[in-house]
């Protein structure tokens, strides 16, 4: 290998030439990252992944990791060649698709997806490759990106593509208006201002979104942020027609302009949507004619059903009590993903008795995170440590493993002033399945020692949603996200839409700031650790553990990978037989 | 009459009935419950037979047995029915089925239980022919349409496509009749046929039935409990008790020279149109039924018997004995000691009273009236806003009553009698007029703002016995109750006392205190229901038919200890009755009401001689009396009682009078022409011409004592 | 014969539990009352002495996905097997009975309190105020009685009390109308017009000389309808609004658990489905006995 | 008759008022809530004050019921929240659905409890009626949810005979209906069954059957011509009244198999707060429930010549 020739402190000037043909030199960071792999202080993934993100195209950063550290290049299509036609058969939730930009349910966003396409995509593996940015290059302080656009798009109404699309989605999002929670997520693109009537407000900086020209955007940030091309996949990002809200109304059901290759054929909430392969598609070929979506109710087990008598070819999401029925169907496979999904017991830090952070360290204490993902979970999945990075996030920093401890959690509970025991509820919609309320049930003899007696308040789903961020003590899901940041940011940090816990920590604020700022992976991971300490001693989420998700597919539908969101991704499925 | 009966009777014909050594039993979860033993009976072609008992005697399964009708827990146990020379228990389903309806038919107490509610009279009467002869419809149409003319019915074509409910009683079971008629059967059963209807609908159905029996030559086995029905119908009668038949024999023979001791007794308990409560009290027969399982060995009625001899009376079962064989005419009785017992001597002992005295008035009604309003349903009333209706229940209502005094309110169903009750005890208010008692008017006091005393001196005795007691409480506490509520005692110790006290006033054992009103018998309840309205001294009791629902033999008695409670307490009786017969046998006076309206009013003897009343003329006529000699005139009412939502306009009674005048009857209201001091008729015949009307009943001049003085 | 002891309680309306013991007495006569009657005594028995006769916490995780008859890590044997989460399926139908049954019975009684006053008061005073409760009855009826509880339940939340309350608004104007047509029916008896002459007050008339005797249809009902509650309860906790978990309700038992059933793990739910049906059979035939032997009488 | 259809039309529409009236109070009380409900659950509070004012729910809550009630006697049911368009659109369609459930259900529990309730009723007490009475009771004992549990569990994956879910995806599909209908069925009929048996015995033991027997008609004819139309009366009314329990009873099965109809819509909008969707609901089951009822009642007095004539 010629790598000890190459190593160098200029760091532009190691890149071979044919890695600089596959545009690896687009960030300045790059040659540090390709160091880091190299001497292994990053693992291959995340080499590929930060690569990736930061403007390194897909093809380019596979080879340039083969180049450095070895290892055939994987291709992740099967090598049996797709056959063209059929219609795919779905079974998930219909919700109402009306305006990506207030998209609250990975299901609204999976309809969407064949109409309206983001900028960027993050594959099942985690890496984030480009899509309707065919490049992207970010500033040294990372605080302005400029995404190169492709200028072969065009809607399906015949405009073309252009940045004016992406700038009005962005600007959108932007304007408080518009109640995008991606005001949490491009947090480094919005302000707080006091609004008209004394609240707070967030809006966009301005200046945040500048067209460059037809085909080059470029977004100026108040802070540096990392994540900006992984965050334009997040599932209320896709870009829409620069007409979308503005000349007609913001609902895609009612006008289905995008740039995907499937149009809108049929469409009923809580029934079925249809899509029909609408035009040749200028990302290649797209297998399926038809994508069927059937709305089987919220019982899980009539979506099984449906599985099981062949009325669908897939399930969107398996709950895990399911697991063992769709085994037994032989024609069916089971796909796993590991995944950052999770749900955490929040405390609403402001609500009594959980202002008290003895009583929540109290009962973070008793938490035996292993049995609960036994028992609960059948232990697929992965301990989580009440702080909300998942090991794998690219930014996870391990801390101490916690323990269970109930003598602490006595004595925590004796100096929260309740030495007698106390009397919790915590609320539970059972909003991911079943497994929640034994988590709580399992949770509950748990804590029992301790002299912590928990009820759990079942409530339906649709009602845990109503007061996800009112109730004192809550188990809430969350969605996989592809970075610790990005979670932090969107549920932790002070004042944004979707803190639940009504956390307010100047210093974790500070210290998620650094976080997001640092490029460097390791100097990121020893600032995420901060910050997890922060919330660990803080105990403001107990955290059972982080669950892989499953789906179940007919054997029929092939070249279909899992994605740990649950996106749909089925630019290369295709159906046998 | 009497030439073709009996069992061999001369021409050598086989009777269309004979019944000999029958036992039917029913099977529950107690066991077997014999409800008929030994019995044998012989019909021959048109004979009238009839069987006559009170409840529980085993009369109905008979009937049924004689139709193989018993249900799937009751079955012939021993013994033959053969019908026209064959054995119905030999038969199959399918001969049985034959024979039903068209051999025999039956005809039974309630005409509306007995027509399908929901098929016309046409199709429940074709039917019969259809299936029994495979006639045509039409053929079978025709034959229905004659034989309802020939039932007396006026209008056969409307009514023929009527359903049942839309005809009146009456002519239900005329219906009924004509159905059982339709396949000219030999023989005919009549289960108590009249029974729910009113006296004077009685009379016309009875009458048709004789008439009949007297044509057809169809053989009748008429069940009945009344002993007055019996001699107009029948040529034979068998007494039946406790599930075999006592006494057996021609219908005159039966009437004058009763021989067993439970037929004399039953006779002493029907109050004669002759006979008064002070003359001749009433002599009822002491206990009651023994249940079929909890015979006495011996003689059944024996526990019962005056003249039970112990070691004779029930050491075997008793055969039946022969009294006399008088042409072909057996008068047959099954008691050991028939001709040792003088009736008439044992008749002697029993006591005359003397007549109470009546004190001051107590009770006075005056002019008083009782208007219902009725909301007027239809569409149409809606719309016109006329949809309020008055009802008068009562239409100027006066009479008193003095202390001791008993009155009698006589009349049919609907004649406004129960809602009279009703306003004297407070349960309505009078719309009009006043109702005094001591003075104080209460016509307008509902029952809730009466003062205890005010409650207390006016007490009811109802007259259903299962509905005057609540189920659920125990008899001492019911009759605690009122003393509490009274005032009279309050110490619960006190109270038990008094109750113990009231129960002997009414001939009750002490224990009863504790009992349920389900393990009382009919009367008992009566008894129970007479303790609590006395339970308060009241001074005036209304009594509504409180005997109309008990066997004879209990109401005679019950009858009795209402009297001697009056008597003792001198209390002011208003004695609510459709009967006749008991209210000349203890009324003072009388008070005939008819629609709402009094129709008549005076003395007993005022109301029992002309002149009368069209419609107490009609009544007198239509009460069945046990006594072959008394002679009574027939008058048979056309018609039914008309609703009382749409009265006439004139005269109630104008619809059904056989002495109408004219159009006055109909179009005005009657004077009230007054006859000496209180004997008051509301007619528009002028009394001089009611004075000529012959007496109704007319006792033949003899000694009043004896209808049964035996001569052998 | 005559006299009898002094201690005879005189001025006492006779308790109604006693009369209900008579009632059950009676039952010898229906063998299918019988087989109900001894059903729904097997459920209340193991509610009351479900700490006795439970095998295990009912909430302790031992052993998941045991099939019936598998030994338990403490040398027991999980007799029904256990479920997903390794509790025990017997411990949790013995105390999911009592939970049930207790509700039930909770719920049902209140039910019948609210209805008999409200169908003693219309029946007897008739006229306005009976037209008025009537017309509410008739609101809440005309609504289909499942979705009554779902929105009752899911406006205030699932809890035991709030079961109470929603069994006792949707079931009470049926009760009501029982009572009302039994009350009109009974008070036109003789008794009622003794008892009103003798100047009663109303609620005495209503309370004493009436309801005993609407006994035998109310205890025909009250038996039905501790079945449909207990239906009720199951069918609320199967749609997800059930007693609040994790201690054991037999319809929250079978929603758990219904997944696992075409899992290969059918005992999971097949259990608790048969202990509600049983339990539901026992209350429907010792009604069906009840009114077999109240229609002897 | 007229006056009683008048007088029951009259009582519909009272009653809708009141049932309307009281959902409105239960579920529009907050009109945060509503805002919340439509906007989704991670709206803000401008978006939510910014609704609230757009959309008139400023307004004291008995305008807005009377506004509403303005709209639905223009024939406009309102937006539902769930599915962001009229209810119109969701509402027929769901209603036809359960209809078509409802329909097939009917017929076969009628058939079938009639049957069986007519051969145990005419021979009370025989085995033949222990046996159908035992059965029935039994049925009727086994909620619906259980015997969803069961027979799929037999029939879909056991046997594999019938499809699990009845979602209708397809297209209207038969089969699909199979295992709804046998829940349904099997819970419903016994209580029919009963009542026609317990009619049925009464009749018998009728002295107008009496009197037939006593005539010598043949037994079949009796059953026929004399029994059968008077035992039939008393059911009709349950039987009408099985159409209101049949609505609410689809609200397990419809959730069970995943079925599109009224009850699952209903359930949905009543967990969601759907409240336009409720009130639909709510005015359609009061309609279905008086409306049986009134047929019912006609049924019972076209049967009953005792009131048909009065």
């Amino acid at each position: 290998m010629s790598d000890k020739k190459i190593l160098s402190r200029d760091k532009r000037r190691y890149l071979l030439p044919s890695e600089r043909a596959l545009g690896a030199e687009t960030h300045s960071y790059l040659p540090e990252l390709c160091d880091q792999l190299r001497v292994r202080k990053i693992t291959r993934r995340d080499f590929l992944r930060q690569a990736a993100l930061l403007g390194m195209t897909v093809g380019a950063a596979y080879a340039t990791a083969d180049k450095l550290i070895g290892g055939a290049f994987t291709p992740t299509v099967a090598a049996a060649t797709p056959k063209p036609g059929g219609t795919l058969r779905v079974s998930m939730r219909i919700q109402e698709v009306t305006d990506p930009a207030i998209f609250d349910w990975t299901e609204k966003s999976n309809v969407a997806r064949f109409l309206v396409e983001h900028l960027t995509r993050t594959k099942a593996d985690n890496t984030t490759v480009p899509y309707l940015a065919k490049s992207w290059e970010a500033s040294d302080d990372l605080k302005s990106w400029v995404f190169h656009l492709r200028d072969d798009v065009t809607w399906s109404n015949g405009d073309k593509f252009t940045a004016a699309d992406v700038a009005h989605t962005v600007n959108r999002w932007l304007d408080p208006k518009t109640g995008s929670s991606n005001l949490g997520l491009f947090a480094a693109m919005v302000e707080t201002v006091k609004g008209a009537d004394g609240k707070p407000l967030k809006r966009g900086i301005a200046n945040a979104v500048e067209v460059i020209d037809d085909h080059t955007i470029k977004f100026n940030l108040r802070q540096a942020a990392l994540a900006m091309p992984e965050n334009f996949y997040n599932y209320p990002a896709a870009i829409v027609h620069r007409g979308f809200g503005k000349d007609y109304e913001a609902d895609l059901s009612k006008n289905p302009i995008g740039t995907g290759p499937m149009k809108l054929e049929a469409f009923a909430v809580g029934e079925r949507a249809i899509l029909k392969k609408a035009r040749d598609w200028w990302a290649g070929p797209f297998h399926l004619d038809e994508i069927h979506y059937f709305d089987h109710g919220e019982d899980t087990n009539a979506w099984i059903a449906a599985l099981a008598s062949q009325q669908v070819d897939m399930v969107f999401r398996l709950p895990n009590n399911a697991i063992e029925t769709v085994k037994r169907l032989p024609f069916v496979e089971l796909h796993e993903a590991t995944t950052a999904q999770t749900a955490v017991m929040r405390f609403r830090v402001t609500e009594k008795p959980f202002d008290n952070v003895k009583l929540r360290q109290a009962i973070a204490a008793c938490m035996d995170h292993k049995e609960l993902l036994d028992k609960a979970f059948k232990g697929l999945g992965q301990i989580a440590e009440n702080h909300h990075v998942c090991p794998i996030h690219p930014d996870y920093a391990a801390l101490p493993p916690l323990k269970r401890d109930v003598e602490k959690a006595k004595k925590l509970l004796a100096e929260a002033g309740y030495k007698d025991g106390i009397t919790v509820e915590i609320a539970n919609g059972d909003t991911e399945g079943p497994w929640m309320t034994d988590v709580c049930a399992i949770f509950k003899n748990q804590l029992a020692p301790a002299g912590i007696n928990l009820k759990i308040n079942k409530m339906p789903a649709n009602q845990y949603w109503e007061v996800w961020d009112k109730a004192p003590w809550g188990y809430t899901a969350w969605t996989h996200r592809p970075l610790g940041t990005m979670v932090l940011g969107l549920g932790y940090r002070s004042g944004v839409p979707w803190n639940e816990t009504a956390y307010n920590n100047p210093e974790f604020d500070a210290a998620l700031d650094d976080a997001e700022a640092t490029l460097d992976v390791n100097e990121r991971k020893k600032k995420m650790a901060v910050c997890e300490k922060i919330l660990q001693d803080d105990a403001i989420i107990p955290q059972p553990f982080w669950r892989s998700v499953f789906k179940a597919a007919n054997k029929r539908v092939k070249g279909h990978q899992t994605h740990p969101t649950l996106y749909h991704q089925f630019h290369n499925v295709w159906l046998e037989g | 009459m009497a030439d073709h009966n009996g069992k061999d009777n001369g021409n050598g014909e086989a009777p269309v009935l004979d019944i000999s050594g029958l036992r039917l039993s029913y099977y529950t979860r107690a066991g077997e419950i014999p409800a008929v033993m030994d019995f044998d009976l012989t019909i021959a072609k048109g004979e009238s037979v009839g069987l006559v008992g009170e409840s529980g005697c085993g009369k109905s399964t008979v009937a049924n047995g004689i139709m193989r009708y018993m249900g799937k827990n009751g079955g012939i146990v021993g013994g033959t029915i053969k019908f026209q020379g064959r054995d119905m228990a030999e038969m199959s389903e399918e001969e049985v089925r034959r024979v039903r309806g068209k051999d025999i038919a039956m005809i039974y107490q309630e005409p509306m239980a007995a027509l399908n509610p929901s098929l016309t009279i046409a199709a429940q009467l074709m039917e019969v022919p259809m299936i029994h002869e495979e006639v045509s419809e039409e053929e079978a149409f025709q034959r229905a349409y004659d034989m309802l003319s020939a039932v007396h019915i006026p209008d056969p074509k409307r009514l023929m496509d009527s359903y049942p409910h839309q005809v009146s009683g009456g002519q239900q079971q005329r219906v009924v009749i004509a159905m059982a008629l339709l396949s000219r059967p030999a023989l005919l059963l009549l289960d108590e046929p009249t029974t729910a209807l009113d006296v004077t609908v009685e009379a016309g159905i009875v009458e048709l039935i004789a008439e009949l029996s007297k044509e057809s030559g169809t053989s009748l086995l008429y069940i009945s409990h009344n002993l007055g029905l019996m001699l107009e119908v029948c040529d034979r009668i068998c007494v039946m008790y406790s599930g075999e038949v006592v006494e057996e024999g021609h219908i005159s023979s039966i009437f004058s020279w009763p021989k067993h001791p439970y037929t004399h007794g039953l006779f002493g308990c029907i109050p004669l149109p002759h006979a008064d409560k002070n003359a001749r009290p009433l002599n009822a027969i002491k206990g009651q039924l023994p249940l079929p399982h909890q015979r006495p060995k011996g003689c059944y009625f024996g526990p019962r018997c005056e003249f039970f001899q112990t070691g004779r009376c029930d050491s075997d079962h008793i055969p039946m004995e022969e009294v006399f064989t008088d042409d072909d005419d057996a008068h047959r009785v099954r008691c050991l000691r028939w001709n040792e017992i003088d009736h008439d001597e044992a008749r002697t002992v029993e006591t005359t009273r003397d007549p109470i005295e009546v004190g001051d008035t107590v009770l006075e009604v005056d002019n008083m009236r009782k208007y219902y309003e009725v909301k007027e349903s239809t569409l149409a009333a809606m719309v016109s806003g006329g949809s309020v209706r008055q009802v008068k229940a009562n239409e100027s209502i006066s009479f008193d009553a003095g202390e001791g005094e008993t009155v009698a309110i006589v009349g049919e169903s609907g004649c406004g009698k129960s809602t009279f009750a009703k306003v004297l005890m407070g349960l309505e208010t009078a719309t009009e007029g006043e109702v005094r008692l001591d003075g104080t008017d209460l016509g307008s006091i509902e029952v809730k703002k009466r003062t205890p005393e005010q409650l207390a001196s006016l007490q009811m005795v109802f007259q259903n016995p299962n509905d005057t007691l609540n189920p659920s409480h125990s008899i001492g506490y019911q009759i605690g109750r009122v003393i509490k509520r009274f005032g009279i005692e309050s110490d619960p110790a006190k109270i038990q006392e008094r109750v113990h006290k009231l129960l002997d006033t009414v001939k009750l054992p002490r224990d009863f205190v504790n009992r349920k009103p389900r393990q009382l018998s009919g009367g008992q309840k009566q008894r129970v229901g007479i303790a609590r309205a006395f339970a308060g001294n009241p001074k005036t009791v209304i009594a509504d038919e409180p005997i109309s629902a008990l066997d004879v033999s209990v109401a005679a008695a019950v009858t009795e200890l209402l009297m001697d409670i009056q008597r003792e307490h001198r209390t002011t009786l208003l004695f609510i009755s459709h009967d006749l017969s008991a209210v000349r046998y203890l009324a003072d006076r009388i008070v005939v009401m008819y629609l709402g309206q009094i129709m008549e009013r005076g003395t007993t003897d005022e109301v029992f001689a002309p002149p009368y009343h069209p419609y107490t003329e009609a009544l007198l006529s239509a009460v069945p009396i046990a006594d072959p000699e008394v002679e009574k005139r027939r008058i048979v009412l056309e018609g039914n009682l008309p609703s009382p939502l749409d009265p006439p306009k004139g005269c109630p009674f104008s619809t059904r009078c056989q002495r109408k005048v004219g159009s006055i009857c109909d179009d005005e209201p009657p004077p009230v022409q007054l006859d000496g001091d209180d004997h008051s008729i509301a007619c528009h015949i002028p009394l001089d011409e009611l004075r000529e009307v012959e007496p109704v009943i007319t006792i033949p001049d003899r000694d009043l004592e004896a209808p049964a003085a035996p001569q052998a | 014969m005559a006299t009898n002891s002094d201690s005879t309680p005189l001025v006492r309306p006779d308790s109604t539990i006693l009369n209900a013991v008579k009632a059950m007495a009676l039952l010898r006569e229906s063998p299918v009352g019988m087989v109900g009657a001894l059903i729904v005594l097997f459920f209340v028995l193991l509610a009351i002495f479900a700490p006795l006769v439970s095998p295990y916490d009912p909430n302790a995780t031992m052993l998941p996905f045991a099939f019936p008859g598998t030994a338990a890590p403490d040398g027991g044997v999980f007799l029904f097997g256990t479920d997903h989460l390794g509790r025990d399926i017997l411990s949790r139908i013995i105390w999911g009975g009592q939970r049930v049954l207790f509700y039930a019975t909770v719920a049902t009684i209140s039910a019948y309190i609210v209805g008999i006053l409200m169908g003693l008061a219309a029946g007897y005073f008739r006229g306005y105020l009976d037209e008025i409760i009537s017309f509410f009855a008739n609101v809440i009826l005309s609504f289909p009685i499942m979705v009554l509880y779902v929105l009752i339940i899911a406006k205030l939340g699932a809890s035991g009390l709030n079961i109470v309350f929603a069994v006792v608004f949707a079931s009470s104007p049926g009760i009501m109308r029982i009572v009302r047509g039994v009350t009109m029916d009974i008070a036109t008896r003789d008794y009622i017009a003794a008892s009103q002459t003798r100047g009663e007050g109303p609620w005495y008339i209503m309370l004493v000389e009436i309801l005993p005797n609407a006994r035998s249809p109310l205890i025909v009902d009250f038996c039905l309808r501790m079945g449909y509650t207990t239906i009720t309860i199951g069918a609320l906790g199967f749609l997800g609004l059930g007693l609040p978990p994790p201690d054991p309700d037999w319809g929250g038992m079978i929603t758990e658990t219904r997944a696992f059933v075409t899992g290969g793990f059918p005992h999971m739910a097949i259990m608790p489905a048969c202990a509600v049906s049983l339990l539901v059979l026992g209350f429907n035939l010792l009604a069906d006995g009840l009114r077999e032997v109240s229609l002897r009488d | 008759m007229s006056q009683l259809i008048l007088r029951r039309v009259g009582m519909m529409i009272l009653i809708m008022l009141v049932v309307a009236l009281l959902l409105f109070l239960m579920n529009e009380g907050d009109p945060r809530l509503i805002a919340r409900s439509v906007l989704g659950p991670y709206a803000q509070d401008q978006q939510l004050d910014a609704w609230i004012a757009q959309h008139g729910y400023d307004r004291p809550i008995m305008v807005r019921y009377f506004d509403w009630i303005g709209r639905v006697l223009s024939g406009d049911l309102g937006d539902s929240i769930i599915y962001k368009r009229p209810v119109n659109e969701i509402f027929w369609d769901r209603l036809g659905n359960t209809g078509i459930l409802a329909g097939v259900t009917f017929v076969v529990m009628v058939v079938v409890a009639l049957t069986l309730g007519v051969l145990a009723g005419m021979k009370e007490g025989s085995a033949q009626d222990r046996v159908i009475s035992v059965f029935s009771i039994t049925t009727t004992s086994i909620p619906e949810y259980a015997s969803a549990v069961l027979l799929a569990w037999i029939f879909v994956f056991g046997l594999g005979w019938l499809p699990g879910t009845s979602a209708m995806t397809g297209g209207f599909n038969v089969v699909e209906l199979i295992l709804p209908v046998m829940v349904l069925t099997l819970y419903g009929f016994g209580y029919v069954a009963r009542m026609t048996r317990a009619s049925m015995a009464e009749v018998m033991t009728n002295h107008y059957i009496r009197t037939a027997m006593l005539k010598g008609l043949p037994y079949r004819h009796i059953i026929m011509k004399h029994a059968l139309r008077n035992a039939l009366i008393a059911p009709f009314t349950v039987i009408m009244l099985q159409i209101n329990w049949l609505l609410s009873g689809v609200v397990v099965t419809e959730f069970a198999f995943g079925y599109k109809g009224f009850g699952a819509l209903l359930l949905e909008a009543a967990l969601r707060r759907d409240i336009f969707v409720i009130e639909a609901c709510g005015l359609a089951a009061v309609f279905v429930a008086v409306f049986t009822q009134t047929i019912g009642d006609l049924g019972y007095t076209y049967l009953n010549p005792r009131i048909r004539f009065k």
